[in-house]
């Protein structure tokens, strides 16, 4: 028999299977590593870098909700120059596909980490987050405005030769503009969907469970809105779409595909199983082979109306 | 700055029992692979809560009690019911597979010392109870142990005492309501005793509600003991990936970082933490 | 000792406890009357009227997700005029307040909805849906643009002197600039959230598991979203604001009410237990019994930060 | 037009038994309050799924057995796994509670006949045995009966009509691998009976797969026999509330409407029905 097919192109991102580790939710590998060969995901998207290193929010930063969580951690970390002494040497040990993701809170500092990523050897592309709920500045709001999500991603665009991925942020009436915005600005890819913004109240003492009062709502709860915005995108733009949003199962990240993903990303099923990245790789795999599937790319966007 | 453990372990075990020690309280056994690490006393456990798939999230518990077997290794854990994850857990029985990922964090230091106190609030006693046996069992005659245990009243106090392992270490007892014990914080009755302890020769391990620990961080500061609290904070991964767990800590030049419970923790030297909340 | 006050006053609908029947999810009352009194209710929002009976979206309608459900009903009802014939009578013998919800293709339909129902003795307000994501025209059309908004509610309110509540779609980029815009055009109060749009995809046979391909996603899934969104439009606007989505017990229902919620709507859990309603307005008193609060109105917006 | 049904029991309940008949296949038996009020053949119950906060919805199956006892009732159910919440369920052991609202919908029309075939693809038998115990039991000697069973296999088949309550009926199998009695559809043997039967005097009720009642509802419209189907589709309250279990109708101008598969139905003459899928 043939083996499987199970490489994807992600504009000019080769993965060797279509499983990426979603960003914040994998750390910077380490954490994982004693629990399987990183080497075996498609890639791994890091924390969200930048410029500086960030503190973060308060805690409490997480909370569980009806098969979700709301997280408000506000993108701490060790900022992108410790992140490339000291983190991606470790990572690159892997035969896995490096994807740095970036925040910045003007136009300018995405530009800045684009330019000093671009430099840094063993970076495979960058994903921008214009997509953060959790932090006063940047984030969200250049992800909420078409123009502003183009200008941020135009300037990366003209400071790397890496393969651009936008994330986009859920939170937002039409998805598709902002995807057609960033496709026009020279995105190679965009992934979606990143957290949608919530709320929890403890109500014995009637404050928030979050100390940043809202967070960023992921996991299980909110599949079906991100399969629908995954659907939407892959019909309106013609660069490749990286599916995410609840993803738990090998049968979650099909119906992605099935939409019309080309990839997915699983973030908070690492916290339910550490090993979930490779329960849904076989998984896939199980199902290609149990439908005499031999390449997953016919898989891609094959839903029938 | 990450410390490397490579040495984790996830994966199903099996409820052995699961039995109530006081009102609200239960001792759960877990039979799992002899490929679970040997615990340290302080480290943690995230325990998946099986069935229930709208509680995504495991549940942090420390290691009460380790065994190895011949075919299997036992992990024991107190628990205490205060909320629909716990509540759930109290309602599995013998057969269960129960999903178990650890251990997880750095566990007490172990200084030597002529005395140690452990201080526990409730259902703080459980790594402290794992702490001592240990001590027991390693033979270490030459320390003189006491245990400071707060309770709610004097069933509960009963029901957690009787988790204590055999040996000669003085129980002091403290409840809300004086049906046993002092009746009061279990930390007035330290606060007096510390009074003619020499700080110097005495270690103080402790673990319990934030209240607690806030009346002893100020107790320590005030005599120069070593005392390390072992905290607890929302989790959702336990190993260090999603920053969720965090507390604020004092640096040596007076500026704060956050630093991981379940990494950097959940054991701290107690004068390191901010006690903001 | 005093007896707890539970009435709430939602911009002149005055309701005895504010535990009121989701829209579409209560059909007109029928259903759950051999569970208990509907007396018992603070009110009922009946199931989306339009001028002309409506088919609805061919089956299958409804699918499953973790701790929710997306429907695709298609706002299938008798029409005004059958319903005012054959349905009000029964709702009327209640000692509850009976609230319509009515849904328009255009600005007009939704006026002359406006001026039948007024003429019809026995509607104590009427919620403007203009938050349906299900039909191709009208619905979340208008809920998503301020001035389509406005424009409905004007022309609504222009039209009867009933209590009128405008009921916001949460598919947008901020929730409260429509929030404002319907204050603005006279609402008496607004009503968050509808359903979030989503999707499903059955992958053995590779189809949308629901005809209409998409559908709006409810039940407590959507709670920290819905209640993020009350809570942001309570301190937009100085109108009203009741609050729906994911309610399922007691707890839930105060966490709205904290949040700012003047009343809330129990939606999906009608199915899960026919008689949510009753034990979510149960559990309320206990808790004000158990932290000693005479009154709840006390709690209405209570949050501290 | 809503016909009101004020008898309805929503409540729990707790299971007695729950045993594989067949691989895949379980007899549920629920112990109720004696309130429950009695179903009708055809009728339904909707099960919520108890511990899995997840699965939101309740499941709908057809009554297959109700017995009044001096304490309680006794409802019984038979399922076949077909997915989540029926994996859920087959894994409830005895004393779970287990919340039924019923009995829900509209039965079988009890028409006067000298013949009654019943019609089953596979699981669909639970409330077509329900109806002939029900005949049995009421002394109904007067008719024959006869029961089409298609199965997958044997095995199957085998367990499934041990369901099949004793009686002097004729029992006509099929199945797919032909591992017992005729192999292939079992509407073939039907098709063959039927053109040397009387069809005035003879009536079908059939439940099973909607392949299946596709290739009746082609049958009975060539012969002019009554027949009624039982339908399946995806619901929400099971008591005619969301709108979320139509199907779409055929009306006597030629008009279509979507009736209530929950209210109107599950029960309907295969004339009404419009096969779309
Ligand atoms: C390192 C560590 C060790 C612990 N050891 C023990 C132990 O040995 N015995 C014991 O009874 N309890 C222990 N706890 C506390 C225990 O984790 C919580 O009581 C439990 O998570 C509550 O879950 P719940 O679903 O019942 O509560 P809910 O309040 O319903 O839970 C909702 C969410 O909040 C989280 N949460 C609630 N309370 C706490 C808390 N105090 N700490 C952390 N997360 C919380 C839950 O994990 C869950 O995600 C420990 C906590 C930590 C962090
Ligand atoms: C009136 C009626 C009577 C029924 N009687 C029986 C019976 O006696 N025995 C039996 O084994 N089955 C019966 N069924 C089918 C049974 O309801 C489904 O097999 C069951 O709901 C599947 O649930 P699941 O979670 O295992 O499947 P999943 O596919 O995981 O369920 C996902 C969702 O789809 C719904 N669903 C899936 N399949 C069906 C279906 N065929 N019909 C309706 N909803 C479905 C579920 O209720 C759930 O909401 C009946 C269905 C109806 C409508
Ligand atoms: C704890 C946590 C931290 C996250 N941090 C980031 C981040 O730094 N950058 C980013 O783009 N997305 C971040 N996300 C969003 C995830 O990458 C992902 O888009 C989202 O959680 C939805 O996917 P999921 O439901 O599979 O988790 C974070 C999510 C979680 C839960
Ligand atoms: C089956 C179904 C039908 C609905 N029909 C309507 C409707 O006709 N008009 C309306 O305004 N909202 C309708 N809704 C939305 C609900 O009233 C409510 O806003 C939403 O479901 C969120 O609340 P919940 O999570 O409590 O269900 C419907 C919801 C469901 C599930
Ligand atoms: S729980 Fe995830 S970093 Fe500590
Ligand atoms: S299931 Fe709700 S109307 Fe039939």
């Amino acid at each position: 028999m043939e083996p499987l097919k199970l490489d994807v192109n992600v504009g000019g991102l080769f993965l060797k299977n279509p499983v990426i580790a979603a960003s914040g939710t994998f750390g910077y590998g380490e954490e994982y590593a004693p629990f399987f060969d990183l080497g075996m995901l498609g890639g791994i998207a890091t924390k969200g870098l930048s410029l500086k290193p960030r503190q973060g929010n308060p805690p409490p930063r997480i909370i569980e909700t009806p098969s979700g969580m709301l997280n408000a951690i506000g993108l701490e970390n060790v900022g992108v120059e410790r992140f490339i002494a000291e983190k991606l040497p470790f990572l690159r040990q892997f035969d896995t596909k490096i994807i740095a993701n970036i925040f910045g809170e003007t136009p300018e500092e995405y530009e800045k980490l684009a330019a000093v990523l671009s430099c840094a050897d063993g970076i495979d592309a960058i994903e921008i987050n214009i997509s953060c709920p959790n932090v006063k500045k940047g984030g969200a709001m250049f992800g909420a405005d078409p123009d502003l999500a183009a200008e941020v991603t135009a300037k990366v665009r003209a400071e790397t030769n890496l393969p651009v991925i936008v994330k986009l942020t859920p939170n937002v009436t039409d998805i598709t503009r902002i995807a057609l915005a960033v496709e026009s600005a020279g995105a190679d890819a965009v992934s979606l969907i990143n957290t949608l913004t919530g709320m929890s109240i403890d109500i014995e003492n009637r404050r928030p469970h979050l100390a940043n009062i809202t967070g960023g709502l992921s996991g299980p709860a909110v599949k079906p809105v991100a399969l629908r915005m995954v659907w939407e995108v892959f019909h309106a733009v013609k660069i490749p779409v990286i599916g995410i949003g609840g993803i738990t199962t090998a049968e979650d990240a099909l119906e992605f595909m099935i939409a019309g993903a080309v990839a997915i990303q699983v973030g908070t099923a690492n916290f339910i199983d550490p090993a979930s990245t490779l329960a849904i790789l076989a998984g896939i795999e199980n199902f290609l082979d149990r439908h005499q599937i031999g390449d997953i790319r016919e898989l891609i966007g094959s839903l029938r109306l | 700055m990450t410390e490397r453990t490579d040495n984790l372990f996830s994966d199903a075990g099996f409820i052995r029992h699961n039995r109530q020690i006081a009102p609200g309280h239960f001792l759960l056994s877990i039979s799992i692979p002899l490929a679970f690490p040997v615990p340290k006393p302080g480290q943690f456990c995230m325990l998946h809560l099986p069935g229930n798939e709208a509680m995504i999230l495991s549940r942090p518990f420390s290691v009460h009690g380790f065994q190895k077997k011949k075919k299997e290794a036992v992990l024991e854990i107190l628990y205490r019911v205060s909320g629909r994850g716990t509540q759930f857990l109290s309602n599995l029985t013998p057969g269960a597979e129960i999903r178990v990922l650890g251990p997880l964090g750095r566990g007490f230091w172990r200084l030597a010392g002529k005395r140690i106190l452990l201080v526990a609030g409730g259902i703080g006693l459980a790594p402290l109870a794992f702490f001592l046996e240990r001590e027991i069992e390693y033979g270490n005659h030459s320390t003189a142990f006491s245990i400071y245990l707060g309770a709610k009243n004097a069933e509960i106090l009963e029901g957690l005492a009787s988790r204590i392992p055999a040996g000669n270490q003085k129980l002091l007892p403290a409840t809300d309501d004086g049906s046993i014990g002092y009746r009061g914080p279990i930390t007035d009755i330290l606060k007096k005793d510390l009074e003619h302890l020499a700080t110097k020769e005495t270690m103080i391990l402790a673990c319990g509600p934030t209240a607690m620990l806030k009346s002893l961080a100020e107790l320590v500061t005030q005599k120069a003991v070593f005392c390390e609290v072992s905290l607890e904070e929302r989790m959702a991964c336990g190993i260090g990936a999603c920053l969720g767990c965090v507390v604020e800590t004092r640096n040596q030049n007076g500026s704060s970082t956050y630093k991981r419970v379940c990494k950097e923790g959940p054991v701290f030297d107690i004068r390191e933490i901010v006690w903001s909340r």
